[in-house]
């Protein structure tokens, strides 16, 4: 139950940081309206990272999401297309992304490869596939009952914000109280351990990338549905996208370590961003320098220690 | 000899040769010495790219961020010689321009101790970030002196070729032969114990990181010689080439297993296979999901090897 | 020796899997009509989009399939692009097109400076050049789409007819690299100097081609710029992620959208009301007269001034440009009457 | 006896890996409530026959019976089931989870399907009390000491109620408090009927807690004897096949110079205040408990670690603050952890012997492989290696083979001042003495040696000079005459007694 406080703790002074900015520069920015639209925003990015997440717990990566996201989407489309009830294109869509994350866990546990490269190559290949399988086309003029999840809104709230935060509640539940999450910190903190522990390995990365390939699923769901259309190419770089929100928010890429509520304010941050650079009138140009650059910070001001930091602040130099 | 072949060398050959056979039954053009000089272009700037990661990874680092230094490093070239600078010492900005960014991520990873995959994917974002803004998006041409970087022959060889088959003997060489080499082996394998052991452990990783910067800005200029134009949007995905070149050549994510001679071959057989399957006239997405599937068996097969190799000694 | 032919056995597995799926790759791709017949006294043409597996181009793919099968006993047309919207795989592809010596070359070059030497290889080599969709700058004629300023100059007339021809714009771009966007930008923009002195474009900003990210740019900008009267998306993914976030924002009248699209990701938006028009071009038509353009200059050349047949669309005459010459496409207006007269 | 029931038998258990048997025909018996100590040089077979029990290996031959049953195909968890619980020479902990996370993995307690954390919270607490220890269940593992760690260890074998509990090793890293706590514990387990299988290479512990020794050589068992019935003399013919000399030579050696001057040396909480000398071919132990901050003083010494004040001379000049400068002046340090921090295990022996000494061999960074030959094999032949070849990886060498070549390592810079941290942890008994032999060897020729050592038999064997730390703090200096109450007197309480 250890919790990296000092992720959180830096997200949260960089939070202060900017909103004391924007106050002074862009207070615009502070409107109910806004700050619905950022929490949508961030929806997919959100549930998709706590996927991530679960990958990176047990000490893997996965860089094939936005392929996977491609490939719920498609799904969803498909199955929408057909007049299918919701229920049935929800269900479909994230049985695609438990397939492919299955496939993900199979290849890299049982072949033994890295995960990064066997997820690499599975990318390329789901990629190429979709593709093949779609033409290439888009799909459009999905059906109402569907829109219905992306678009409507319930008290003045967009659904999205209220899935994000179930699935946000379920995941801290299972990650903390259940035995499965607590075996993925396992894992990802010594797996030969873990092992002689009598926990399945391969079984318990193996789940984790269907987690995650579940959460993509869901996240296609409402990608899918708030714009009625969906391209071929969706979810390119969204990889690095989401492994930045996961990182930003203290999960750590050798595994055993991250929270729901990090990766959520990481999440936030990173999807934020460009809407915040968008009110603080950044040159578009410099737009991804300056993105980069905040994302840099925020990783870097983890290898600052907050206790000498605070001591060198109330008065310092007591080493001496 | 014996150390390559058990580096898999054995193996990339025989790879190699099956590709080339296969890729010439498919069409009659393959197997001229026109097209495969022409290759060479290609191969040359996709093993450099893997030159820098390969050092990287014998670290038991990773550098994301080469494909964006590369375009980086091409913008620099292109604005330095709009403002009439010489070539040759815009270049040489260029290439500091790299040396300077690798050692940015060095002194992260190294003296912040943050996670390679943390840092250089935060500096992947902002080096082309820098590219677009300081190039404003748009080609800027480079003078027609340059060309002979790009497009240029050195006898019958592509400058390319020569250029980066040195780098290879001079890198491998080096690795081999100094200190360096043995020092960033012991730091891949087990860093603590080069710490122990009065390794300057700091200074040889950021000097890797380097290199792979260094490496990803010579390719720039290569590049932008070739295509005679400096752009914001060049290298994009070339990191994962990059990787896909050092880990099927046989290296180890982990650090201290590396090999050059494979990561070269690596690039000889995916570019080969890729071009030869567009002469082919396969079609892009096809040809992503045979290159998908062959990096995950020959990466299969090469753990498979390595793990028969542990039993039995 | 019993771990050499381990070896040997699974790196011939390996080989096996690849020819096998090379093979049906061969088969079912492209769009070449190898269907008997001596493909040597056929002619010989390449197509290459920027760009395959976006929507656009399939539309465009259409028009080639057509015109290829109508052309199936004299010429052999394969269409082959990059996964990538990127120069450096272009000219990848293209180098090793070249030593193939096909007829002629249909380029969408996604960067007209990059792409020139391997043109200019590819012209010494005895093949011809046609640029269409985006211009290259070694060509023997450019099949244009609309002319960019024609196109540009399309775009800001009908927003600046929907606002009264005054107030803050701003505009949605996919890249700042991509030429079209940037010459479109420059019409735009020299447009609204010459034409509409009230009208001020306050932020031009990427969304590269992603409709969520268009949409949360739409909706950021008329936050942070609560006078903005128009927006222009740019870019097929990016207009109906714009319009979606005026949309939801309930400014539908308020804030007037423009830009370029498909009719197919349109046709609701146009249909209900929150857009009044599309500008964009016939992409099929624009497949079709690039094959035939090639296969006319192929055959029996092509001169300025002198009008050829292309299949079921007519003549057209070849002008000259400061380059070479070129032919160009009607602009198509895609309004709630027409939009389903077009399937792409 | 003969009505006393078995809690664990083996049968004629084999085991080989790739056509090298390890364990050949093993009949093992432990009985309800007894505490038998398993003895053996590395290579033996004991940790093989422990993985075997404990389902993380399976046997290619033989049964295991535990508590009457025949098992089959033996897993972690079935063992843990069956009451099996080990703990590991090499710590098995979670460094990213919290401490009580780290009790609970693989048997969470549950309350209506969830993890009932505070169910698992008491239980801990509960542990610790009996332990007499006190630790934070909430503090994050790596934060902890290498003692903690063993403690939570043992605690973790605790949680569930075993019947069988292994222990490799498991006072290595404890100070004598807590060693002496931890047997009262195996003596209150015992009494309880928890029957227990004791590794250790420490005599006094085996004659102090276990009821029956058992010796395996070779991958087979020698013999078993009740501890009473048990001498040394016995133990460690059976364990080496041969008779060992016990005794070394101290007198040849000639104390010079001064060389390494500690003076005044304080680190934050680590250590104050610390002073102290090593001349040219004395011997000197830095003794006291873990924990005292001997290692820490070491590191800072050699230039790992910095430090806040105090100054340290070497040959009357001051050190430097780089380690690759602190080997330069002659100083080496090997370390305490040699899998971690000593040798890396998977380049040659010959690479790890030139590691630290290529300023030297080399010439502007290109290596000189002929020369790097010669150094080479001037260590394995002055060092006796065994296999006596530089080719193997670092990792396929036994532990005391391991230390000889990290040992290599540093005569190759040509050092006048060597630190070794614990240099015997982990190495069997006929290595040990190999090991202590080289170290006087060293002295002999005349160059200095500062030992840091919790093993007070080595100790008295070894030292010249014995400096004792307690609490951070230099407790007091005694000659290498000094016996073991003064030594203890000294670092448990800071006199002598």
């Amino acid at each position: 139950m250890y919790k990296n406080r000092k992720a959180i703790k830096a997200l949260l002074v960089f939070y202060v940081v900017i909103l004391g900015v924007m106050i002074v520069k862009a207070p615009a920015f502070f409107s109910f309206e806004n700050a619905i639209d950022i929490l949508l925003n961030t929806s997919t990015t959100a549930i998709a990272a706590l996927g991530m997440l679960c990958v990176l717990l047990v000490g893997d990566i996965d860089v094939s999401v936005g392929a996977v996201l491609a490939a719920c989407c498609t799904m969803t489309g498909i199955l929408a297309k057909a007049q299918l009830p919701l229920a049935a294109v929800i269900m479909g869509a994230v049985a695609v992304g438990a397939l492919l994350g299955l496939i993900n866990g199979v290849v890299v546990t049982v072949l033994k490869l890295d995960a990064i490269v066997a997820t690499l190559g599975l990318l390329s290949i789901y990629r190429g596939l979709l593709i093949i399988i779609t033409k290439g086309s888009w799909i459009n003029g999905l059906p109402e009952n569907v829109l219905k999840i992306g678009q409507g809104r319930w008290l003045n709230i967009p659904i999205p914000v209220y899935i994000t935060v179930v699935v946000a509640l379920i995941m801290w539940f299972i990650l903390n109280h259940t035995e499965w999450g607590r075996n993925f910190y396992a894992v990802g903190s010594n797996q030969d351990s873990a092992r002689l522990s009598g926990i399945n390995v391969r079984l318990t990365r193996i789940a984790a990338f269907v987690v995650c390939g579940v959460l993509v699923g869901a996240a296609a769901v409402i990608y899918t549905t708030r714009f009625g259309g969906i391209q071929s190419n969706t979810g390119k770089g969204w990889e690095m996208t989401l492994i930045s929100s996961a990182v930003v928010g203290g999960a750590s890429t050798i595994g055993g370590e991250g929270d729901v509520s990090g990766v959520f304010l990481g999440a936030l941050l990173v999807s934020a961003l460009g809407t915040l650079l968008v009110f603080f009138g950044v040159d578009a140009l410099w737009e991804q320098a300056v993105q980069g650059l905040i994302i840099f910070i925020s990783v870097a001001s983890y290898a600052v220690d907050f206790k000498k930091l605070k001591l060198r602040l109330s008065g310092g130099g007591e080493k001496e | 000899m014996k150390k390559l072949v058990k580096n898999n060398f054995f193996v990339l050959i025989l790879v190699l040769v099956i590709v080339m056979a296969v890729m010439s039954g498919m069409s009659d053009y393959f197997l001229t010495a026109d097209y495969l000089l022409n290759a060479t272009r290609f191969i040359s700037e996709t093993s450099m790219i893997g030159l820098g990661m390969t050092l990287v990874i014998l670290t038991g680092g990773i550098d994301l961020s080469v494909g964006s230094m590369m375009a980086l490093s091409s913008v620099c070239l292109g604005l330095t010689c709009q403002a009439g600078i010489p070539a040759g010492l815009a270049a040489a900005v260029s290439l500091l321009v790299g040396i300077a960014g690798g050692a940015l991520n060095g002194y992260a990873v190294c003296k912040m101790n943050l996670p390679a995959l943390i840092v250089t994917l935060a500096t992947m974002g902002l080096f082309r970030g820098i590219a677009l803004g300081i190039s404003g998006g748009s080609a800027i041409p480079i003078p027609k002196s340059l060309y002979f970087l790009g497009q240029g022959s050195i006898g019958p060889l592509p400058v390319q070729l020569v250029i980066t088959t040195t780098a290879y003997i001079v890198i491998a060489f080096f690795i081999y032969k100094s200190n360096f080499g043995i020092y960033l082996k012991g730091i891949g394998y087990n860093e603590e114990v080069a710490v122990f052991s009065g390794i300057k452990v700091t200074w040889n990783k950021v000097k890797a990181y380097m290199l792979s910067g260094f490496f990803a800005a010579f390719l720039g200029i290569l590049f932008t010689c070739r295509v005679s134009s400096a752009k914001a949007d060049y290298g994009s995905n070339y990191e994962m080439d990059a990787i896909t070149i050092a880990v099927f050549g046989g290296a180890s994510l982990a650090g201290g297993k590396v090999s050059f001679a494979g990561s070269y071959i690596a690039a000889v057989i995916i570019v080969l296979i890729r071009l030869g399957l567009t002469t082919a006239a396969i079609q892009t997405e096809i040809q992503s999901v045979i290159i998908g599937l062959i990096l995950i068996l020959a990466v299969a097969f090469n753990n498979f090897v390595a793990s028969k190799k542990k039993i039995e000694i | 020796m019993k771990k050499h032919v381990k070896k040997v056995v699974s790196v011939l597995t390996v080989a096996v899997m690849l020819l096998s799926l090379a093979a049906c790759g061969k088969s079912d791709g492209g769009s070449s009509s190898d269907n008997g017949g001596d493909s040597k006294d056929k002619v010989k043409i390449v197509v290459m989009p920027k760009v395959v597996g976006i929507d656009y181009y399939n539309a465009v793919q259409k028009g080639v399939d057509k015109a290829s099968e109508e052309l199936s006993d004299v010429a052999e047309i394969t269409w082959q692009g990059p996964t990538e919207a990127t120069v450096d795989k272009q000219i990848e592809m293209l180098e090793t097109i070249i030593p193939t010596k096909p007829d002629v070359i249909c380029i969408a070059a996604n960067d007209p400076a990059a792409i020139q030497p391997t043109l200019e290889k590819a012209q010494e080599a005895g093949i011809k050049v046609v640029s269409w969709d985006a211009d290259a700058n070694v060509r023997d004629i450019f099949v244009n789409l609309v002319d960019y300023t024609v196109f540009g100059n399309a775009v800001i007339d009908s927003l600046a007819s929907q606002i009264g021809e005054e107030g803050d714009i701003a505009i949605i771009t996919t890249t700042f690299t991509a030429t079209n966007q940037v010459l479109w930008i420059e019409a735009i923009e020299a447009r609204i100097a010459e034409k509409y002195p009230n009208i001020k474009i306050v932020d031009t900003r990427e969304a590269g081609e992603d409709t969520q990210k268009a949409n949360t740019l739409a909706s950021d900008l008329m936050k942070s710029y609560p006078e903005l009267k128009g927006i222009i998306a740019l870019g097929a993914p990016n207009l109906p992620g714009a319009v979606n976030a005026v949309v939801s924002a309930g400014k539908t009248g308020e804030v007037i959208v423009a830009g370029n699209s498909t009719p197919n990701t349109m046709k609701p938006y146009l249909e209900d009301g929150s857009i009044r028009d599309v500008q964009l071009w016939s992409a099929p038509d624009h497949g079709y007269l690039s094959v035939y353009t090639a296969y006319q200059l192929a055959t029996e050349g092509l001169e300025e001034g002198k009008a050829f047949t292309a299949g079921d669309m007519g003549e057209f005459t070849p002008e000259k440009d400061e380059i070479s010459m070129s032919i160009g496409l009607p602009l198509v207006e895609f309004t709630k009457d027409n939009v389903g007269d077009y399937d792409f | 006896m003969t009505e006393q029931s078995f809690a664990l038998k083996t049968k004629d258990v084999y085991k080989s890996f790739g056509g090298n048997h390890v364990l050949k025909g093993i009949d093992f018996e432990l009985y309800e409530g007894e505490v038998q100590a398993l003895l053996g040089i590395n290579g033996a077979g004991k940790s093989t026959l422990i993985k075997i029990i404990s389902g993380a290996l399976g046997q290619d031959r033989g049964e295991v019976v535990i508590g009457g049953q025949t098992t089959k195909n033996l897993t972690p968890s079935k063992a843990q089931a069956l009451g099996i619980a080990t703990i590991y020479q090499e710590t098995s902990l979670y460094p990213k989870l919290s401490v009580l996370e780290n009790l609970f993995v693989g048997k969470r307690m549950k309350k209506r399907g969830l993890l009932d954390w505070k169910g698992m919270e008491e239980v801990s607490k509960e542990i610790f009390k009996r332990l007499g220890v006190d630790i934070n269940p909430y503090e994050k593992m790596e934060n902890l000491g290498k003692a903690s760690a063993q403690l939570v260890e043992i605690a973790k074998a605790l949680t569930i109620n075993a019947k069988i509990l292994i222990m490799d090793e498991p006072t290595s890293s404890l100070s004598k408090q807590e060693t002496e706590r931890l047997f009262e514990i195996v003596r209150m387990l015992k009494a309880e009927g928890t029957s227990i299988i004791y590794i250790s290479h420490r005599m006094e512990e085996i004659f102090q807690i276990t009821d029956r020794v058992t010796v395996m050589r070779d991958g087979k068992i020698i013999g078993t004897k009740k501890t009473k019935e048990a001498t040394t003399e016995w133990i460690t013919r059976s364990m080496l096949g041969k008779e060992v000399n016990n005794s070394l030579e101290k007198s040849r050696r000639h104390v010079g110079e001064i060389l390494l001057d500690v003076q005044n040396l304080s680190s934050g909480n680590l250590f104050r205040n610390i002073s102290f000398q090593v001349h040219r071919g004395e011997i000197v132990v830095l003794s006291g408990l873990v924990g005292a901050g001997r290692t820490e003083v070491m590191r800072a010494v050699f230039g790992i670690d910095g430090f806040d004040s105090g100054k340290i001379f070497f040959k009357g000049a001051p050190v430097k603050r780089h380690t690759w400068d602190v080997i330069k002046q002659g100083i080496v340090m090997v370390p305490e952890d040699r899998g971690r921090q000593g040798l890396v295990k998977e380049i040659s022996a010959a690479e790890n012997m030139v590691m630290a000494a290529l300023p030297e061999i080399s010439r502007m960074g290109i290596r000189n492989r002929d020369k790097e030959k010669e150094y080479v094999e001037a260590q394995v032949k002055g060092l006796l290696l065994n296999p006596p070849a530089a080719g193997l990886d670092g990792g396929a060498y036994s532990g005391g083979n391991q230390q000889k070549i990290v040992i290599g390592k540093w005569l190759n810079t040509h050092p006048e001042l060597l630190i070794l941290d614990e240099p015997t942890c982990g190495v069997d008994v006929g290595a040990k003495m190999e090991i202590y032999k080289l170290i006087v060897s060293l002295a002999e020729e005349g160059k200095g040696i500062l030992i840091v050592s919790s093993d007070i038999e080595e100790t008295e064997m070894i030292a010249d000079r014995i400096v004792i730390m307690r609490q951070g703090m230099i407790a007091g200096e005694l000659s290498g005459e000094a016996d073991k109450n003064a030594i203890l007197g000294l670092a448990l309480a800071g006199k002598e007694e």
